[in-house]
């Protein structure tokens, strides 16, 4: 399980490299790393299906993200009160972490969960559904409800997208602007 | 992205493009189909094809990749992913219920098993894959038209 | 085609009503799966009278936008979205399956996203990236929440998990589970500490989304949420009913200071939202049965008359081009629905008696000097006063007063747009009809009794099953 | 316990990043790496010491697999994310070509 650690550093260094990389093509490409790192953790993790949904969701994200970050300015502020911000920040975050270790402790440990629903999924999965793939037969047929929803998203985001990239919202009180559908 | 003038990348690049992006397709289309005995599936099938068209696109600009993919035929699929994902919900009510696994599950481990799970699979992919085409295009496009006002 | 699904879906949702009156809890198992393997969906007490609510607002918003929207391009993305929003919401209410939850909490937020910018302003698409990345950070809570909950109980079903909760009484996963579902849903409701996203939001979209936001989305995805996870999943503790109680009388409080030095029309009703959503939260934290009454009768008082009073701002930008309140002035005669429509409904959300505001905030006022807690009482009746305060300033500002020299060719707004805000102010009139003894028992009753029940929704929903 | 410590951390880098980058490029990155590590932590839970993936092939024995549960879901929290992101960039190019510039603290029109 070394590696699993090391991974998990590395990710953590290739997160605060790209927070605080003040390039902003450098910092997205960081994020590139930490995806990937990402993905080689699912595998490890003996989960190969999210590892390639993650390996290909990573790589659009970041054509999408150097699309829209190429050739961009970079200014950067610190506004006054910077300090107090990051205390308060930093306070904050640590009072997160430190109830988050008092709930841990009651989690079942790393590498034993319990598996009540999902023991009856590795039980009766292969009868019931014939595919070989449990994950497969999760999101599909046993709970092929949230697949249903989740495919609801990513319609509503292009329908979105399509909307914000408009050229023109409100039509002008006098004078006919064509609609223009991408 | 392209240093010379609107008509992509250079040379190297397209000549690459022209030997993977088949390949590229064909292993989305292969993970699709297959994703009810092996990892993958139509999320990871449908973004590869995506992929795949994405690709096309930012190595020969955005006409080659619309002669292959207009942007009509790309929502025509997604609404028809979405209606036959639909359909195979509803005609599980045939069998009783929403969603229900009506088709008849076959033999384990084979291409041709596992009930209605490949179809909605094929769905899926054709949804994910030219819904996120038409998400990159509408950025593409919205990049070109404020570069073109600068 | 968006009016007539809206209807439908009310009509439906009366019919869910009716069903829940007869025949009890309703439990439907997608797939045909048993239900901690599979999805369920649950029609209760409370998810009816949610799903009623929230589909006669949005119908009646979905009427008043068939004038309205004539303003801007691409009308079928608006209905696009508007009925993703929609569907978004009513899967909210009706699932059983906390993951199916998070799912369609998802869709109604990321379709809100999208209809804060429809616009493409400059302040608009600002407005939305700020709420979007609120709302991601938020859902973000909530997923880590429910990670911490199916890591625990190992299920992911509302009602084996209350079971396995109620077995296990109260631990520290418990308390960390209560506090990231606070921040999670208390972002999505805009409880104070989280409030900052929904004064730029709610008044930068077009009147009929910001009445949809404001009148039902916060509700259904925060309030809705936050009751039937704390109240019906994990259990409430006396700690946790006061922490709610507490974030309550914050909002109610400091929402309406902020509120009363607004100048822009829809603004001010922003503020308010926060305040009136204080007010629900403070009535189902009390707890008691006629806290929690109240607390759900105010709930819908508050959409009907949140969205109409937004539809009346939407009405006088309509009208006039502008929503600052020192431009206008004495329009009450030249838009005398909108006017008394206005009035109607601000007397209602300042608690003057016969409208439907007043007997939920005195419902609640009662309640919490029932329990003991003068203190929120007092906040509650404070918070009332200024309100009171801060809507006779819009009454005399916008419709009374001297009309001014250009607003002569000002003219009333459409059919459609009347017809919608009358309708709601008729609701509003008529709203203190619900406490009547055969209406109340059958549409607040049910759901009073399901949050009273606590933790043996799970047992009950498994007696429906087997 | 370690490890959910680690992704705990990752989680909190991202949220450090949403909350005090001035800059819109940087909290859409923010929002990036809380997301991977929501997902990582919700993987983390199925695992299970020597386990195998879920996947059935003939002969070999289920006894050990991980939990197939958190793994279908993450695939579902991750095409939300992405939604979700590409829903931020569209916004965040249209700021840039309204505003000329992705330092929110002068994107100010409406005031707090």
């Amino acid at each position: 399980m070394i590696e699993l650690y090391i991974l998990l550093i590395f990710m953590i260094i290739g997160a605060i490299v790209a927070i605080e990389l003040k390039d902003l093509l450098s910092s997205v490409i960081a994020v590139g790393a930490v995806g990937l790192g990402l993905s080689i953790v699912f595998l490890i993790l003996k989960a190969p299906d999210v590892a390639i949904t993650q390996l290909v969701v990573e790589i659009l994200c970041l054509i999408i993200l150097i699309r829209a970050t190429l050739k961009r300015d970079l200014p950067f502020s610190t506004t006054g009160r910077w300090f107090l911000n990051t205390a308060i920040t930093i306070a904050f975050i640590s009072a997160f972490l430190w109830m988050a270790v008092q709930a841990l402790k009651d989690l079942p440990e790393f590498g034993y969960p319990i598996m009540k629903v999902a023991g009856t999924y590795l039980k009766k999965g292969l009868a019931e559904t014939g595919a070989a793939n449990l994950v497969s037969a999760v999101i599909l047929d046993f709970r092929a409800y949230d697949t249903l929803g989740e495919a609801t998203v990513l319609f509503t985001a292009v329908i979105g997208v399509l909307t914000v990239v408009r050229r023109v919202g409100r039509k002008k009180p006098d004078g006919i602007i064509e609609e223009n559908n991408e | 992205m392209s240093k010379e003038g609107e008509k992509g990348m250079s040379l190297i690049v397209k000549t690459i493009t022209r030997l993977t992006v088949g390949l590229i397709l064909l292993y989305g289309i292969y993970l699709v189909l297959h994703g009810h005995v092996s990892p993958g599936g139509g999320f990871a099938g449908g973004v590869i094809i995506a992929l795949s068209f994405i690709h096309l696109m930012l190595a020969y600009g955005k006409e080659a990749a619309f002669k292959k993919l207009s942007q009509s035929a790309a929502s025509f699929f997604e609404s028809f992913g979405a209606i036959l994902f639909l359909t195979i919900a509803l005609l599980g009510l045939i069998a009783g219920y929403f969603f229900s696994n009506f088709l008849p599950k076959g033999e384990p481990f084979r291409l041709f098993s596992a009930g209605i799970i490949p179809l909605c699979n094929i769905a899926v992919s054709f949804k994910v894959g030219a819904g996120l085409f038409a998400i990159f295009v509408a950025l593409v496009l919205l990049k070109l038209d404020s570069e073109k006002k600068e | 085609m968006g009016n007539f699904t809206t209807l439908a879906l009310f009509c439906f949702s009366m019919l869910a009503v009716r069903a829940v009156n007869s025949q009890g809890t309703l439990v439907y198992s997608l797939g045909g799966w048993r239900p901690p393997a599979g999805i369920t969906m649950v029609l209760d007490g409370l998810t009816a009278f949610m799903l009623a609510t929230v589909n006669l607002v949005a119908f009646l918003i979905a009427v008043y936008a068939v004038d309205y929207m004539e303003k801007f391009t691409s009308k079928w993305k608006f209905y696009s979205l508007y009925l993703l929003m929609l569907a978004g919401m009513n899967g909210v209410l009706i699932s059983g399956d906390i993951f199916n939850l998070f799912v369609f909490l998802e869709i109604a937020s990321v379709a809100s996203y999208a209809l804060v910018a429809f616009g493409t302003e400059r302040h608009e698409l600002e407005a939305a990236f700020k709420y979007a990345v609120m709302g991601t950070v938020g859902s973000l809570f909530i997923l880590i929440g429910i990670v911490f909950l199916y890591s625990f109980s190992s299920t992911l079903n509302m009602a084996d998990m209350a079971n396995f909760f109620g077995e296990k009484g109260p631990g520290n996963v418990t308390i960390m589970v209560s506090v990231l579902f606070i921040m999670g849903f208390g972002l999505k409701a805009a409880l104070v500490p989280f409030h900052a996203w929904l004064p730029d939001a709610h008044p930068s979209p077009p009147a009929p989304i910001s009445a949809i936001l404001s009148g039902i989305l916060i509700k259904s995805l925060g309030v809705y949420t936050l009751v039937r996870i704390f109240y019906n999943v994990i259990g409430v503790t006396p700690k946790l009913s006061s922490v709610l109680m507490f974030l309550g009388a914050l909002s109610m409080v400091i929402g309406v200071f902020l509120a009363i030095g607004q100048w822009d029309f829809k603004r001010l009703l922003a503020y308010h939202s926060i305040s009136q959503i204080g007010y629900v939260v403070l009535g189902i934290g009390l707890g008691t049965p006629l806290g929690i009454l109240g607390g759900l009768f105010h709930l819908f008082n508050h959409s009907v008359f949140k969205s109409l009073l937004f539809l009346n701002s939407g009405a006088v930008e309509y009208a006039t081009g502008t929503r600052d309140l020192r431009k206008t002035g004495g329009l009450f005669q030249k838009m005398p629905l909108t006017g008394s429509a206005n009035l109607i409904a601000s007397m209602s959300i300042a608690g003057i008696p016969p409208f439907n505001g007043f007997w939920s905030k005195l419902i609640i006022i009662i309640a919490a000097v029932q329990a003991g807690r003068y203190g929120y009482a007092g906040w509650a009746v404070l918070a009332s006063i200024l309100t009171l305060a801060s809507f006779t300033k819009v009454m005399k500002y916008v419709y009374y007063g001297k009309l001014e020299e250009k607003w002569n060719k000002v003219k009333e707004v459409p059919f459609f747009m009347k017809l919608a805000m009358a309708a709601l102010a008729i609701i509003c009139l008529f709203g203190g009809a619900l406490l009547i003894g055969q209406i109340n028992r059958a549409f607040l009753q049910p759901a009073v009794e399901v949050i009273l029940n606590g933790r043996n929704y799970g047992a009950m929903l498994f007696k429906r099953i087997l | 316990m370690m490890v959910y410590l680690l992704c705990l951390v990752l989680f909190c880098c991202g949220l450090y990043c949403i909350l005090r980058k001035r800059n819109i490029i940087k909290i859409i990155v923010g929002v990036i790496i809380s997301e991977y590590a929501v997902n990582l932590f919700f993987i983390l839970t199925a695992y299970r010491i020597k386990g195998r993936s879920p996947i059935f092939s003939t002969g070999g024995d289920i006894s050990n697999m991980v939990d197939p549960l958190p793994q279908a879901l993450v695939l579902t929290a991750i095409v939300i994310g992405l939604a979700t992101t590409a829903l931020l960039v569209a916004l965040a190019m249209r700021i840039y070509e309204k505003y000329g510039t992705f330092d929110i603290t002068k994107i100010r029109e409406l005031r707090g």
